[in-house]
């Protein structure tokens, strides 16, 4: 992507809502009001959302709640979910024991 | 109600592995070995599998595929063990996971 | 919006956040241009969380040792954050007799200097910490040393100096710095032009080819390292570890996962393909590495990988500070991969040399001028 | 390090259909999955398919999976299961974890066939036990054989949530209602009828207002919607369930290829996060290709096409075809792909409003906004027509890709022509004999055989009937009609079981005759 993103545009104040406490992330407890009120904070990607609030950052990856949080922080900063890139898939896909890691087949 | 489906009009009679004998904190269940604990646990009426860090609140199967780790609980002293994608053992021990701990809140320092 | 201001600084990681931070507190008009799309994109998001002063090199000790004292015990109230910084102390490990001559070699330098670090043997080292495997035979104990949170840390300092009305601009590359009648004053980018009285660059490794384009040479390599993280597990310790060989180094965070980094020996010669993404052999070493010291780790599960770029200096240690043969430029890079936890120490001294023209810590060792050749 | 011509990562539809069109070529293909069973998820699909014979039309989803299995096997792939792909690095490299090891692996070229993940909604209560995704109680009944719940309540109408409505019913379940904020039913029409006319009430411009319970899920609350998705006040309805399945859509999984460097793009006519692809699944790294769900959501009978031609743009990448072979054999699956985005649900109508069929008839509302055609509606469509005798009634009133209707008659009583999407419609010329295949061959299960003449005052009608206990001739029971309510008193006169049939028995009850174009359920009393 890479297009400039000045980070001092007006996205208007923070208006609380009546479900600011749904539960968004259900890996890491992070509410649809965290999220709103980070993207006022000014974390603007989808990468500093999950840097920091840890959204996306439990057990699943972000599996059930990328496609959520994507959309409140596109509607918080006026923008289409579109726009924002989801952040870094990493490896491994499915969380991996240590011992299973560091034990690699020679084949 | 009976959890498991005897005879499906497509599917036909189920195939189960052998009658297996489990433990769900501390209670005596039983299963079918090789199936998913959560089918297991499922089948006998069991439907909190762990109570959250944060706000203690309980969770259960959600995804039934391993991705969404909801339904994770302490099997054999391990915690965080997907019991969707994790194949019934006989004697298996399975505890309901408060955070990440076995013990439950109040007895957690 | 006016392209101008008192300082541009060039780099949004915790070292440009930083000093944003403590300019804009002293009522300074800041901009800063990051290059990527995300602030905090570099080291800053991308490291073991080390708040730590054992290990490090003399010249730059003074810097950590200050924010420890003055800056990090206030910085979850400061940043209004949780920076989640513990002071429990660090443990560097040793196993060989030559692990314990590496590390008495660099407890005795600190000491010098003044930090209250010692050597420990393997009984006591358990006694700090008893999950450590009997392989441990030693290790220097620095009770002061911790670890913090960089993701909210750094992201931290950015809301505060955003606050604070700096401004801030990702995806903003810079291509260029420019003289203006003899003193550095323009910043050129793939998109626009900025100006300031005092530019700093704080890019990593980046910063070499900026001031490169006004006849400078920071010299420095790029590593490519990685680290991991695991499932939130039961509390364990609350120290920050590393190892005399650097086989690994990490903590358990508030969250209950442990993060950990480690070198597999390929860290000069990894390549890159843009995501950054890791050597495919890395976690596994690293994996290995640390179920030497913590056989109870073994099944505990890595949820995520990662790496980054270490902007390596020739020596070791950052450069810091003025450059007197380019006026108004001002040089905060090279951290070695060890910047998170000096960065405010580093930052605020960087913000009082600005704004006082003096600074707080003599930091006349990280000259940008200091290299010399070895015969 | 081993090094295979091709990996394929998902033993899915497509990446079966690739691994078959590429080993056939004289490629050493694996294919890694990390589920315990191939097939992905078509293994838990019981329902017979759409689409025309090359889309495997009428063969139900899991036994689709079998054959691609078989066919795989024979070509000489090798199928490795309970292998988890972690990661996908540089210079075409993955690790896989298989059993308590991890493994490396090269390929010179690499399809990513992962598939799709399922969407969720959030609303109070969505993380009580008890709120399942569709997909859970898919896998819950078809593959484990435990009943996801007792009293179920659906969000979603898309063909997800019909189809797996229709599945819990199927096992035993009661649905108590099928809900969406849209409103019009989004899958397609045959699949909400055959659930609508079991009873399940729809509730479209509705959605969930809060999941209730305390420990787990003991009810639901649901309102209906305006039209910018606002509840409406006093319009909320409570139902009594253990269980609330959401079934709101997928999403592809691309995480692999976005991790490998390969370019994405976010595209809403594709499902989401997508990687930027040829209409083959080449991507912007050279030798890495996509197939499937993973590259845009869409149907199993695509995805199957879409690994095939994978798997041929793979053999042609590394030599083992000609160029000319490629071109001739993608114009084939080109053609066999375009008939099946034809019509109202094709990718390119997605989220239009369709008011007419092809062939110029007013689609009918109360389908899409209660599950089923109104009597009134039914008799404007060609497929439904009165004749003396017995003879066929299809209440196939949408252009979906299908045809077996077509083929399956021995007196080629039903016509649809070279577009499969065409509505079926009856040959006035051609005699009925009634022999039901028909009835047993629809996989929207529309079409029932009509006798008015059967008694003085009687009619018959068979309907295809997939549920147990069978009922049994004499049953005495009631007429339900396609809205799922009482029309009038019947009897159960026929009941027909043929391996032709696949499981979908015939049932056949008198109704009085004026009843004959409203009933089209049979419920035994009890």
């Amino acid at each position: 992507m890479n297009s400039v993103n000045d980070r001092s545009r007006d996205i208007g104040e923070f208006v609380p809502a009546p479900d600011d406490d749904m539960l968004i992330c259900r890996c890491e407890e992070i509410t649809k009001g965290e999220i709103r009120r980070a993207v006022h904070d000014g974390m603007w990607t989808m990468t500093e959302i999950r840097r920091y609030l840890r959204t996306g950052m439990g057990l699943c990856q972000g599996q059930t709640c990328a496609r959520l949080v994507k959309g409140i922080v596109a509607k918080e900063l006026g923008i289409s979910p579109a726009e924002l890139e989801p952040a870094t898939s990493r490896a491994p896909m499915r969380p991996t024991e240590m011992r299973i890691l560091a034990k690699e087949a020679q084949d | 109600m009976e959890a498991r489906i005897e005879e499906h009009p497509i599917l036909g009679k189920q195939e189960k592995g052998k009658k297996v004998t489990f433990t769900f904190d501390g209670q005596e269940l039983h299963g079918y070995e090789g199936e998913p604990i959560a089918a297991a646990l499922k089948a006998e009426g069991v439907m909190i599998h762990r109570y959250t860090q944060k706000e203690h609140k309980p969770r259960g199967i959600f995804c039934a595929i391993g991705r969404c780790t909801d339904c994770v609980m302490i099997v054999n002293g391990k915690p965080n063990v997907r019991t969707c994608v994790t194949p019934l053992e006989d004697g298996m021990k399975v505890q309901t996971q408060y955070g990440v701990s076995e013990k439950h809140f109040d007895e957690q320092s | 919006m006016s392209n101008a201001a008192d300082v541009v600084i060039i780099g949004g990681g915790i070292i440009g956040c930083s000093i944003a931070y403590y300019l804009a507190k002293k009522g300074t008009s800041v901009i800063v241009l990051e290059g990527s799309d995300h602030i905090g994109n570099g080291g800053s998001s991308r490291n073991g969380g080390g708040v730590r002063q054992s290990g490090r090199d003399p010249r730059e000790l003074p810097l950590v040792m200050y924010g420890i004292k003055n800056l990090w015990p206030t910085l979850s109230e400061e940043l209004e954050v949780d920076c989640e910084y513990h002071q429990d102390g660090n443990l560097r490990l040793g196993k060989t007799e030559k692990h314990k001559q590496i590390l008495e070699g660099l407890t005795e330098r600190a000491v010098k200097v003044g930090l209250d670090v010692r050597m420990i043997d393997g009984d006591e080292v358990r006694k700090i910490n008893p999950y450590l495997s009997e392989e441990v035979t030693c290790a220097s104990w620095c009770p002061t040393d911790g670890h913090a949170n960089p993701l909210t840390t750094t992201l931290g300092y950015y809301k505060m100096a955003r606050r604070l009305g700096v401004r801030f601009i990702t995806g903003e590359k810079v291509t260029e710095l420019k003289k203006v009648k003899g003193k550095l004053r323009k910043v050129i980018t793939e998109n626009n032009v900025y100006e300031g009285d005092t530019i700093v660059v704080a890019a990593g490794y980046q910063s070499r080819k900026i001031v490169e384009t006004v006849g400078i040479d920071i010299p420095m390599t790029q590593n490519m390292i990685e680290c991991l993280v695991t499932e939130a597990e039961p509390h364990m310790f609350d120290q920050m570890l590393g190892t005399a060989e650097a086989d690994f180094y990490g903590h358990q965070t508030k969250h209950g996962s442990f993060v950990f980094g480690g070198t597999s020996g390929f860290e000069g010669v990894n390549k890159d393909n843009g995501t950054p993404i890791c050597n495919s052999m890395t976690a596994s070493c690293e994996c290995r590495g640390i179920m030497k010291y913590f056989p109870a780790l073994a099944d505990a599960k890595i949820v995520r990988t990662w790496s980054g770029w270490v902007d390596m200096m020739v020596d070791g240690v950052p450069v810091l500070g003025n450059v007197p043969e380019v006026p108004g430029l001002v040089l905060a890079a090279g951290f070695c991969g060890h910047g998170f936890g000096i960065a405010p120490g580093a930052a605020y001294n960087i913000a009082e040399l600005i704004t006082t023209g003096t600074t707080p810590v003599d930091i006349s060792a990280l000259r940008y001028d200091r290299f010399k050749t070895k015969i | 390090m081993k090094r295979y011509d091709l990996i394929i990562v998902g033993a899915g539809p497509s990446g079966l259909s690739a691994a078959i069109e590429a080993a056939k070529r004289g490629l050493e293909v694996v294919v890694f999955d990390e589920n315990e069973k191939p097939g992905g998820q078509l293994f838990k699909q019981i329902h017979k398919f759409f689409g025309s014979k090359e889309h495997k039309a009428k063969i139900r989803g899991f036994k689709i999976s079998e054959d691609l299995l078989k066919e795989a096997d024979a070509a000489g792939v090798k199928v490795v299961l309970n292998a988890t792909v972690c990661g996908m690095y540089q210079d075409k490299e993955i690790t896989v974890r298989i059993n308590d090891e991890m493994h490396h692996y090269k390929g010179d070229t690499i399809i990513i066939a992962t598939g799709a993940s399922e969407n969720m909604v959030t609303f109070p209560g969505w993380t009580l036990p008890g709120v399942i995704g569709a997909g859970a109680a898919q896998t819950m009944m078809n593959l484990h054989g435990v009943k996801p719940g007792s009293k179920i309540l659906m969000l979603g109408s898309g063909n997800v949530g019909l189809v797996v409505s229709f599945q819990l019913i199927q096992c035993g379940c009661e649905v108590v209602a099928l809900v969406d904020a849209a409103p019009r039913v989004g899958g397609y029409g045959v699949h909400a009828a055959k659930v609508a006319r079991t009873g399940v009430p729809f509730y479209l411009s509705h959605t969930i207002v809060k999941a209730e319970g305390e420990d787990h899920v003991t009810g639901v609350t649901i309102a209906e919607v305006d039209s910018s998705f606002k509840f409406i006040p006093g319009t909320e309805k409570h139902f009594d369930v253990d269980t609330i399945c959401l079934a709101v859509g997928l999403s592809p999984m691309s995480q692999l290829l976005k991790m490998a460097g390969c370019k994405m793009e976010d595209n809403p006519k594709r499902g989401g996060q997508v990687p930027i692809c040829d209409e083959y699944g080449r991507t912007s790294i050279p030798g890495v290709f996509v197939a499937g769900d993973v590259s845009g959501i869409e149907e199993a009978s695509s995805a199957m096409i879409e690994g095939r031609m994978a798997g041929i743009a793979a053999a042609e990448y590394l030599g083992y075809i000609e160029k000319e072979e490629l071109d001739s054999k993608l114009e084939e699956l080109d053609a066999a792909l375009d008939g099946l985005r034809q019509g109202m649900f094709a990718p390119k109508n997605r989220g239009q409003m369709i008011e007419k069929t092809d062939e110029g008839i007013d689609i009918s509302t109360n389908l899409l906004k209660k599950g089923y055609v109104a009597d009134d509606e039914i008799e404007r469509f060609p497929g439904v027509t009165r004749a003396k005798g017995i003879h066929p009634v299809i209440e196939c009133t949408q252009n979906i890709p299908c045809n077996p209707c077509q083929d399956s008659c021995p007196k080629k009583c039903i016509k649809i022509g070279a577009n499969i999407t065409a509505l079926p419609a009856i040959d006035p010329e051609a005699t009925c004999v009634g022999c039901g295949m028909c009835v047993a061959s629809c996989s929207g299960q529309a079409i029932f055989l009509v006798d008015e003449t059967y008694e003085e005052g009687y009619a018959s009608i068979t309907m295809p009937y997939e549920f147990l206990p069978l009922p049994e001739v004499g049953d005495k029971g009631i007429a339900l009609g396609r809205s799922g309510q009482k029309v009038c008193e019947a009897e159960v006169v026929n009941v027909r079981t043929s391996p032709a049939f696949d499981k979908t028995h015939l049932l056949t009850m008198k109704v009085p005759v004026e009843f004959v174009m409203k009933a089209r359920f049979f419920k035994k009393e009890v």
